[in-house]
């Protein structure tokens, strides 16, 4: 698996992103406690676990994979991430051949339409404390990574953390920590926490 | 957590039956957790559809009923309902006169039903929207999510319904809720933190001596943490920001106190006996008042005062019938 | 000691100015604590008097208004009002056609009321009382100050202002009031204590994982501690002891779930849903149901569940029109 | 001060004993909070604070002073102790000479007079754990004493002390912490503690 992954490669990753938010649960929620509303962690999982409930049997394509992903976060998790979340995968099918591998460009490509989609709906800029500061970092570092599936998806999800512990000193100008205004500096943003587990699934992934 | 639930992933879907069981006149679609009227939307009626999170009962499923919304989706605890909720409760009140959605200013309120609204359109419904962002606590600013929307819902809902109960259309009901959101701003405090029952602990700590003002309806911390106040000092922290951010001396208004949950009457009787006189000294004449538990945040203690300029029309359509589970007068 | 207030001392008397500047439809005689209608008693109508320590609200003062009370005495909070404000309350509503006590079974409140109700007809004030003592967590005994009175009160107070209203004598609105009292169960559980303002901390201290059961509404402790349970064995705990001291199947009723203060109407609601099924079991046939804060114990965690049989004149006279700050229907 | 007091010295009394209740407040109220309410130290202490705002003017006679420090208590402590005190006031008043100083004899009936009034209201029987239990072996040992009515007052309070302190083991059968059942052993009740205080007071004040 260094070139290219199947969808079946893919449904791993994402059953590896469920397992990872079901372990960080609770770590989720207490970010979101400090500058939110204690609900990030449980959001997560309710909606990943409705997700991996459809994936008993493997989809057709990687387009369809992410389809259902996005459509079963849309309808099942709710609050600012479920929207946001589900646009992420929404985005990414459609821009993914309807058959086949994908390689690291194409998924690249795909997490560009993903995390563009992302910023559409929720107006987010880089520094507004938000899921957007770990999956915009995260995206350069992939597309600066070559060819190389394994390495692109590597320093990717080195690119998240370092963008999600870049939250911590930020002033939340978007989503719910906005309220708190100075206040919400000195804590790391839950979405972000949450989307560099996703990218971090995604390099362990095609790893193995 | 000393709560009153089973499995806390069960506190929706069993409060939902709970509210089933005290209210026949209403009518529970479990699958997509949407309260309804038990009577279908009138035809030529607009239909007032609103939601959001649980955990602030009687808002919003408790405001179902004649004279105010005719279905609410109500989301998980403080998580806002999916597209596929609010579009479930548009479609059921429609009676293709067009639907309102009464949408509180949070990021995942106002996304999910956009999504919703867009959804429903393409199903051929009509759907207008107003946001509430009435919190004076949260500064307002373009780059910014923007201020919270609490106590105004309320007034909103009330004041829209008996517009849409006499027959008004769409376009006459989007623009009357977008003028009673635009008059409405509102102030909290809280003196304990709320539980949520699926993290199982008190979503912020607040030592003995120190109360939040400012504080959101879901537990975000205040703006600032300040030592415990008597109720007259509290009065003067809730009045005053409402006061200054309306700068123009307000005249009529509506007034709605609200416990936040674990805030007994007794004590809202009198934070109100000291809040009176400040808004009467500030040129506010308040010709309708509230005091009770209408949005609350679970078992926070606290409260929160909203003050909405009102007309004469906001208070004729105030005055007008309403038959709902949290409010209900003229019939 | 969180809560709203300024001087611990001052608690009712800055309580009833709230209520006064919330309800202009009630009169305050703040010199004597009594809560009265605006309007005097129409003549011929026996009047309906209560009262009982501050702390429970709504109940009393929220139950003044039309199809209700006419006047209540509001005693320091938990402390039965004393021979002179219940004289003061009594003196105010009777029209000429007498008044009716309704008096919650503790020493106090009996003992002040019968001294009032001997000053009032040393006056020439007709007066009958009826004492409700519901409360099968307290064993019964004549050598006992037998059962405490709970929600029953509230349910009598709708259901024979009704009768009141339509014009019935003394005695039969007295006749009626010993039919409800005698045909109300309650039973109360605390999953924290209250805390008296004067007091300034818990009446009682109940660990995490533990919670009262059979509380009384002035945070007495109840008969017996046990391990913090889920809201479907509080539901039995609730249910059974009201049903089992029924003795004979209960038939139609109508059912109250008061929240007690610092519970939040979502437990409320998730409560309920839980014990709707198994009085359905039980054979109590629920022909009304109210669930909110109506009698509580200012910021107790908890619930009181009463179970009152109904024929059908209590039906209709439940359902006749009340405009109370606490009750309102038809009107 | 050994055969008779005045009613200034009566007065004196009745203001020991608001200082004493002031003084055990908190202890009377979490005595009550124990098997109660937690307002008996409240309660009388708002009742005391009245009577003696009312004090300023000796009365005219005993009969005179017991009539208002009755009538006080009930119109303004409310609860089971008001009427219970008030009566035992508003009782030992028409027990009293109008005139003149009270001897030993004449105290001790008056004190009879009022004990039997709280019985009278309250129907409670020795050994139900109210305040009966310290008033009525006070007045038993009020009579065995005799003529001196500081040893009167004396031997009457070291009574209702031990009254008061035999009602710890007993479950009450009335008042509030009937309520309790057995739960109500092993805590003192409250009454019988205010009366103590109460007698406590006399004996002080006659011993001075
Ligand atoms: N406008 C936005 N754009 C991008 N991400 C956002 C935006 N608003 C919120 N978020 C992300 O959503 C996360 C919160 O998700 P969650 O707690 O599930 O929703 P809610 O705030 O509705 O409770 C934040 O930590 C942040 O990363
Ligand atoms: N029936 C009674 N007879 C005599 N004393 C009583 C009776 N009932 C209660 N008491 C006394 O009253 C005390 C409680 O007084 P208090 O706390 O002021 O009133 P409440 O119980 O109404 O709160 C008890 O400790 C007991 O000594
Ligand atoms: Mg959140
Ligand atoms: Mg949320
Ligand atoms: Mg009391
Ligand atoms: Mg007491």
């Amino acid at each position: 698996m260094t070139g290219a992954v199947s969808t079946a490669d893919l449904v791993t990753w994402i059953r590896a992103f469920r397992d990872a938010v079901q372990q960080h649960k609770e770590e989720l929620t207490a970010l979101d406690s400090a500058i939110g509303d204690a609900d990030h962690g449980s959001n997560l999982a309710r909606g990943m676990d409705a997700v991996v409930a459809k994936l008993d049997t493997v989809p057709a394509s990687p387009a369809e994979l992410f389809k259902t992903v996005g459509m079963t976060l849309v309808s099942s998790v709710g609050g600012a991430s479920g929207p946001l979340y589900g646009t992420l995968f929404l985005r990414m099918g459609p821009a993914l051949a309807t058959e086949g591998t994908v390689d690291a460009a194409a998924l690249g490509a795909a997490l560009r339409a993903g995390v563009e989609g992302v910023v559409a709906r929720g107006k987010a800029e880089p520094g507004d404390k938000t899921m957007i500061d770990a999956l915009l970092p995260a995206l350069n570092a992939w597309d600066a990574a070559g060819d190389d599936l394994a390495a692109a998806a590597r320093a990717a999800a080195d690119a998240a953390a370092a963008g999600r512990d870049a939250t911590e000193p930020l002033v939340a100008r978007k989503g719910r920590a906005s309220y708190l205004g100075d206040r919400s500096a000195g804590h790391v943003d839950p979405g972000a926490a949450s989307s560099t587990l996703l990218i971090e699934a995604l390099a362990a992934t095609v790893a193995a | 957590m000393k709560k009153f639930v089973n499995d806390p992933a069960d506190v929706l879907a069993e409060a939902l039956i709970g509210i089933q069981a005290i209210h026949p006149e209403l009518r529970i679609d479990t699958e997509n957790r949407v309260i309804l009227r038990a009577e279908p939307t009138r035809p030529g009626k607009v239909a007032l559809v609103s939601g959001g999170g649980s955990g602030h009962e009687p808002m919003h499923g408790g405001f179902v009923g004649r004279g105010m919304l005719d279905a609410a989706a109500a989301g998980e605890v403080f998580t806002s309902p999916t597209p596929d909720q609010v579009l479930a409760a548009t479609q059921a009140a429609d009676s293709g006169a067009g639907v309102l959605h009464i949408v509180k200013n949070y990021t995942g309120d106002v996304l999910n039903f956009e999504m919703a609204a867009e959804l429903a359109e393409a199903e051929g419904v009509r759907v207008a929207s107003v946001v509430v962002a009435d919190d004076v606590a949260v500064q307002d600013s373009t780059y910014t999510a923007g201020r919270r929307g609490v106590g105004t819902t309320v007034v909103l809902e009330k004041i829209v319904g008996a517009l849409a109960e006499e027959g008004a259309d769409l376009d006459a009901v989007a623009v009357l809720a977008r003028r009673v959101a635009d008059s409405g701003r509102s102030m909290g405090v809280a003196l304990t933190s709320c539980t949520v029952p699926a993290a199982g602990r008190p979503t912020f700590e607040l030592p003995e001596d120190e109360m939040e003002v400012g504080v959101g309806i879901h537990g975000e911390p205040g703006r600032s943490r300040v030592p415990l106040a008597s109720a007259r000092e509290v009065a003067r922290m809730l009045v005053d920001p409402i006061v200054h951010d309306f700068g123009d001396p307000v005249g009529p208004a509506i007034v709605l106190l609200s416990g936040l949950g674990a805030t007994p009457l007794i004590e809202q009787y009198l934070l109100y006996g000291e809040i009176a006189p400040l808004l009467a000294d500030a040129g506010v004449d308040v010709q309708r008042v509230l005091v009770g538990d209408y949005i609350t945040s679970l078992d926070m203690a606290g409260a929160s005062l909203t003050v909405v300029k009102a007309d004469d029309e906001m208070l004729r359509l105030w005055d007008a019938p309403v038959v709902t589970p949290g409010l209900r007068w003229g019939a």
